[in-house]
């Protein structure tokens, strides 16, 4: 008999049998019908396991992005630019950055418009504290 | 039903439909492009997916990052395959035989979308023919291609949409060589020429422009094509956080041209009038050199012997550029 | 089993007066085939176009025949076309001609000593239907010969075959058969 | 609501006009397909339905038969019913989205019409694209006349939209021996044949946007072999449902269906195993065979894929000489029907003398005559106890004798 892929566990997954496949290797968003995804966010969505929500591949990085609160201006470059929706952002204003999902590939710093800058790449190790602690000055525009 | 997007901050509202702990490369293009096309909207989207990096990437078992839909077949048919997905679509709701939750949005004047992802390899090569039989039928869907200019998923082969002197994999530069010896073809005008009644040329870096295009896409009926600039940090060989800014290079230089062409037909499908608007037009176009420098995949033509080639590419881009600017002056 | 092979051109609607043979004997709880060689050559080319009848369901798939009947129905074929091909003793020949059957067998020799009947389905199709179809005249000559059906009956089951054309051209068609079943010699 | 079309009890249709009817009685959403001889008659007849209202779905006349599989993949999982039709060089062009359609788990019905392929080209029929495709992982039926590739085809909907089985379905035709031969066939009406086919039932559909799925995953070494076996495993078992659904057809019309066809099999000391219109021409030369004392028979596969290896063995076990004859050229080694017949019986511990017999290719004639030969060959095998000819023969062709082996 085929498992239920919208609710195994995702532990049981890579011990399935041939016998346990879905016929055609179909795979399902959701443990549920969610009429109007648009209108449910993430956090509220009932995510099948096969769903990649619940997986992370946060170990790619060698650097993480670090947000400082503080500087940001929640202009949402960050979020637009961001390929693996790793910011976080609701109503208007960023929350921080979803270090799951994150591969660290720093765009979101790069497109960052605050001086200084309210995204930082910091080694992986460090303690997001200790990264706020030595968060740079503002810089002085460099006179032509 | 268009979402109203005035700013950046509201289009932040956007729940996607498109996720996290994919495989794609860190610092992907493919995602930004993905992201923003599906964000474009609040109706229901379908997708139908080319092979390449964007569907290796998000659909390995046992884990899909799709909140909608989504199709691959092969790396030549997406075209076909949204087109069928689109005429089946009108097939149930013709013959009332949706499923509820469809039929429900139907009824709200929320028509599912359905859109075709593919890259350069499944649109300018292997693609070509499903792609230009789907326009020449009038489906109603947008394709969208993922332009990043090369194989990447193969490991970084030439295609035809690779532009000169770039060193690919199968164009290699050498002692003898400056790399790829074509120029790429204009796929935006060869669409444009099957008569669809809207074609544009975008980058994921100005995003705004990107998502009025696919809006516009959106509400039109029948094939729509979307040529999206994809900077590709593994074969363009710049570093992942640069994607933005090449990617900006390209569009300032006027290396990557945003513009659009509108085909307005009536209602027996004949063209009455076609409009090529330039939809950006950089404060002060900055020399090729400077896009050319920003990717290694281009070092070698720095080099004396292949400096002409970069002339030769300063030449072109301002004579494509000058035809663009004619035929908007022209309006045709 | 009777068999019948149609020597044509393609476009002279060998292959519909086969079809349409076939559907009026299939009315009467008779098996039937109808089939026809073609290769890649358009209109004009020589073709050859089969009737099979029987009282049981046919099972025969070869191509290979030994015909009761050989149909003619292009007057150029009988000097150009292997018309005798795989003749039995008794296989009977109906030609579209202009000339007499004497006339006839001594322009092409083989023909001698042969059962042979001409009619110029051509000049009849050409004054009923007004185009060189020359396919139900020579279906109203079988008749005639074979004996299968009398000239109503077939008539009849004929108007069924062709009522999807416009009763003008239904009409013509039947007065084609009429005249070559009586002018068949 | 598409227009009912009133048939007669017996209609004179070949081949192709069965087929299409057969589409069109089946209330078919998508047809996308693209021309190639000798199927085109398919299509054309199926468009001349639709343009007079006897059609409700969709035809989309594709531009390559790659992009007619395709679209038919893409319809069956956006979850409505798709069919297509192709032949010889449009079927090669289809080989690869016809792993795709299966490995999906797609009940798309393909009727194929059987043609040499090319080099050299060549219009007319063998069975060099069934067995291209015999591999694909789809059901294959296979029929011998205009009445079966349309009773077959409205079986095939039935057969693989089944909710145990969920796979694409070929219907074999013989071209032009088949396709472009008219005969009697006693078609079902329309409302008998809709309710014979019943709703296409959606599984898992792309265009049902509260429950999104994702279609055509890649999976590699730590999946695809799973998915492979279960794709297998579903094949395989797809027999019982072929069984019941032949059954019910019986019900309904008194002709029946079994995975194997026998013919005077009982008693028969030599049988010929072929496939398509030779089927038939076999049985006119063993009755003939019989009546020169010969205990001749005839042997084929109504379904080849999944392999009915019980029922062949069945068949053909008691059997002292067997012709396979193959109708494809065999490519460096044997006919694929020697192939596996031999092997099924080996496989079961008898030893009858088999020859494999190539001809046919490319329209060639296979004359009542011919097949006679070939009996009085196997009846010389027969009563030897042993094979007094070369195990692979060319026959029906001109120049020097050619055999192997």
């Amino acid at each position: 008999m085929a498992r239920d892929m919208k609710h195994i566990d995702v532990e049981e997954i890579k011990d399935l049998g041939w016998d346990e496949l879905i016929p055609g290797a179909a795979l399902f968003s959701f443990k549920e019908p969610v009429e109007d995804v648009v209108e449910v966010p993430m956090e509220e969505r009932p995510y099948a396991p096969t769903n990649s929500h619940e997986w992370q591949v946060g170990d790619w990085r060698v650097e993480k992005p670090v947000f400082n609160r503080d500087l940001c201006i929640d202009c949402q470059f960050c979020w637009v630019f961001c390929p693996d929706i790793s910011i976080l952002s609701r109503d208007k204003k960023m929350i921080g950055v979803i270090y799951e999902h994150c591969k660290g590939c720093g765009i979101c710093v790069e497109v960052c418009p605050t001086n200084p800058k309210s995204l930082l790449m910091f080694p992986e190790h460090m303690d997001n504290e200790e990264a706020l602690k030595q968060w740079p000055q503002k810089e002085e525009k460099k006179k032509d | 039903m268009v979402k109203k997007i005035k700013n950046l901050k509201e289009f932040s509202l956007s729940n996607d439909r498109f996720e996290g702990a994919n495989l794609m490369c860190p610092g992907c293009s493919h995602n930004i492009i993905v992201r923003e096309v599906l964000n474009a909207t609040n109706d229901p989207v379908i997708v139908a997916t080319a092979t390449g990096c964007l569907e290796v990437c998000t659909a390995v078992y046992p884990r899909t990052s799709w909140d909608v839909s989504w199709i691959h077949i092969g790396f030549e048919n997406a075209a076909v395959a949204a087109a069928t997905v689109a005429a089946a679509y009108e097939v149930m709701k013709r013959k009332g035989k949706l499923p509820p939750a469809t039929q429900k949005m139907v009824d709200e004047g929320r028509e599912p979308k359905i859109v075709a992802f593919a890259g350069d390899g499944g649109t300018y090569d292997i693609g070509f023919q499903s792609l230009s039989g789907a326009f020449e039928r009038g489906h109603n869907f947008m394709y969208v291609c993922l332009d990043n200019e090369v194989y990447a998923n193969t490991g970084g082969q030439r295609s035809s949409s690779t532009p000169i002197g770039a060193s690919t994999t199968t164009s290699p530069a050498g002692a003898v060589s400056y790399g790829e010896k074509m120029q790429k073809k204009s796929m935006v005008e060869i669409m444009a020429d099957h008569g669809a009644p809207y074609v544009a040329q975008v980058s994921p870096s100005k995003w705004k422009d990107l998502v009025k295009k696919v809006q516009k896409g959106f509400e039109v009926y029948g094939p729509v094509y979307i040529n999206a600039q994809s900077a590709c940090t593994t074969e363009w060989k710049h570093a992942p956080e640069d994607t933005i800014e090449v990617s900006d290079l390209g569009v300032e230089s006027c290396v990557w041209p945003l513009y659009e062409i509108i085909n307005e037909r009536d209602e027996h499908g004949i063209i009455y009038s076609t409009k090529l608007n330039i939809t950006y037009r950089p404060k002060q176009k900055i020399p090729v050199e400077e896009y050319l420098a920003a990717q290694p995949r281009f070092r070698h033509l720095f080099k004396p012997e292949n400096r002409h080639i970069i002339d030769l590419w300063q030449k072109a881009v301002d004579a494509r550029w000058e035809y663009l600017q004619r035929r908007e002056e022209a309006g045709v | 089993m009777l068999e019948i092979r149609w020597h044509s051109r393609a476009g002279q609607g060998a292959v519909t007066g086969a079809k349409g043979l076939a559907d009026v004997v299939a009315n009467t709880g008779k098996y039937v085939q109808a089939f026809a060689f073609y290769g890649s050559a358009k209109r004009g080319a020589a073709m050859t176009a089969y009737n099979r009848v029987d009282d049981k369901p046919i099972l025969n798939h070869e191509k290979f025949m030994r015909p009761d009947y050989v149909l003619v129905i292009d007057p150029g074929l009988t000097y150009t076309a292997d018309i005798t091909a795989n003749e039995k003793e008794d296989t009977k020949y109906i030609i579209t001609t202009h000339l007499s059957k004497e006339e006839l067998i001594k322009s092409q020799p083989k023909l001698e000593g042969k059962e042979v009947y001409v009619v110029d389905c051509m000049q009849i199709s050409l004054d009923t239907i007004g185009r060189a179809i020359p396919n139900t005249p020579m279906l109203g000559a079988l008749m005639k010969v074979s004996g299968m059906f009398d000239l109503e009956y077939f008539q009849n089951a004929m108007r069924k075959v062709l009522s999807k054309f416009p009763q003008k051209i239904i009409d013509a068609n039947m007065k084609a058969i009429e005249r070559a079943y009586n002018e068949v010699r | 609501m598409a227009k009912r079309m009133e048939l007669n009890e017996v209609e004179v249709w070949d081949g192709n006009m069965a087929a299409a009817q057969a589409l069109r009685q089946a209330d078919v959403d998508i047809v996308a397909a693209y021309p190639i001889t000798p199927s085109t008659p398919i299509v054309q007849n199926y468009s001349k339905f639709l343009a007079d209202g006897y059609v409700d779905g969709d035809f989309i006349m594709v531009e390559s038969e790659h992009s007619a599989m395709s679209g038919c993949v893409a319809a069956s999982a956006a979850g409505v019913r798709a069919a297509t039709a192709t032949s010889s060089q449009g079927f090669a062009l289809m080989v690869e989205v016809l792993y795709q359609a299966s490995g999906m788990r797609l009940p798309i019905v393909l009727t194929v019409v059987n043609r040499a392929l090319a080099a050299p080209l060549n219009v007319n029929g063998d069975h060099s694209d069934m067995y291209l495709g015999r591999d694909a992982g789809w059901i294959n039926l296979c029929s011998y006349n205009p009445q079966e590739a349309y009773d077959l085809t409205l079986m095939a909907f039935r057969i693989g939209e089944d909710l145990r089985v969920r796979l694409p379905v070929m219907v074999h035709q013989d071209g032009f021996l088949c396709s472009h031969t008219a005969q009697n066939v006693r078609p079902l009406q329309d409302e008998e044949a809709r309710e014979f086919v019943g709703e296409f039932k959606p599984v898992n559909s792309m265009l049902d946007v509260a429950n999104p799925v994702t279609h055509g995953v890649q999976t590699e070494e730590d999946w695809h072999f799973e998915h492979k076996a279960r794709q297998h495993h579903d094949l395989m078992n797809s027999v019982p449902v072929i069984k019941e659904v032949f059954a019910e057809f019986k019900e309904r019309t008194g002709r029946e269906y079994d995975l194997v066809y026998k013919y005077k099999m009982d008693d028969a000391d030599v049988a010929i195993v072929a496939l398509g219109t030779t089927v038939e021409s076999a049985r006119v030369a063993a009755d003939r065979m019989r009546e020169q004392g010969i205990k001749a028979g005839v042997v084929s596969f109504r379904v080849l894929r999944p392999f009915p290896f019980n029922e062949i063995v069945e068949a053909l076990g008691d059997v002292k000489a067997i012709a396979a004859m193959d109708r494809s050229a065999p490519g460096g080694t044997f006919g694929m029907l020697f192939n596996e017949i031999s092997a099924a019986l080996m496989a079961k511990g008898k030893h009858p003398v088999v020859l494999n017999y190539i001809y046919g290719l490319g329209g060639r004639d296979t004359t009542i005559q011919m097949l006679e030969e070939v009996y009085k060959q196997l009846d010389e095998c027969a009563k030897a106890g042993e094979a007094k000819y070369p195990l692979q023969q060319f026959i029906g062709l001109r120049g020097p004798k050619l055999s192997f082996y």
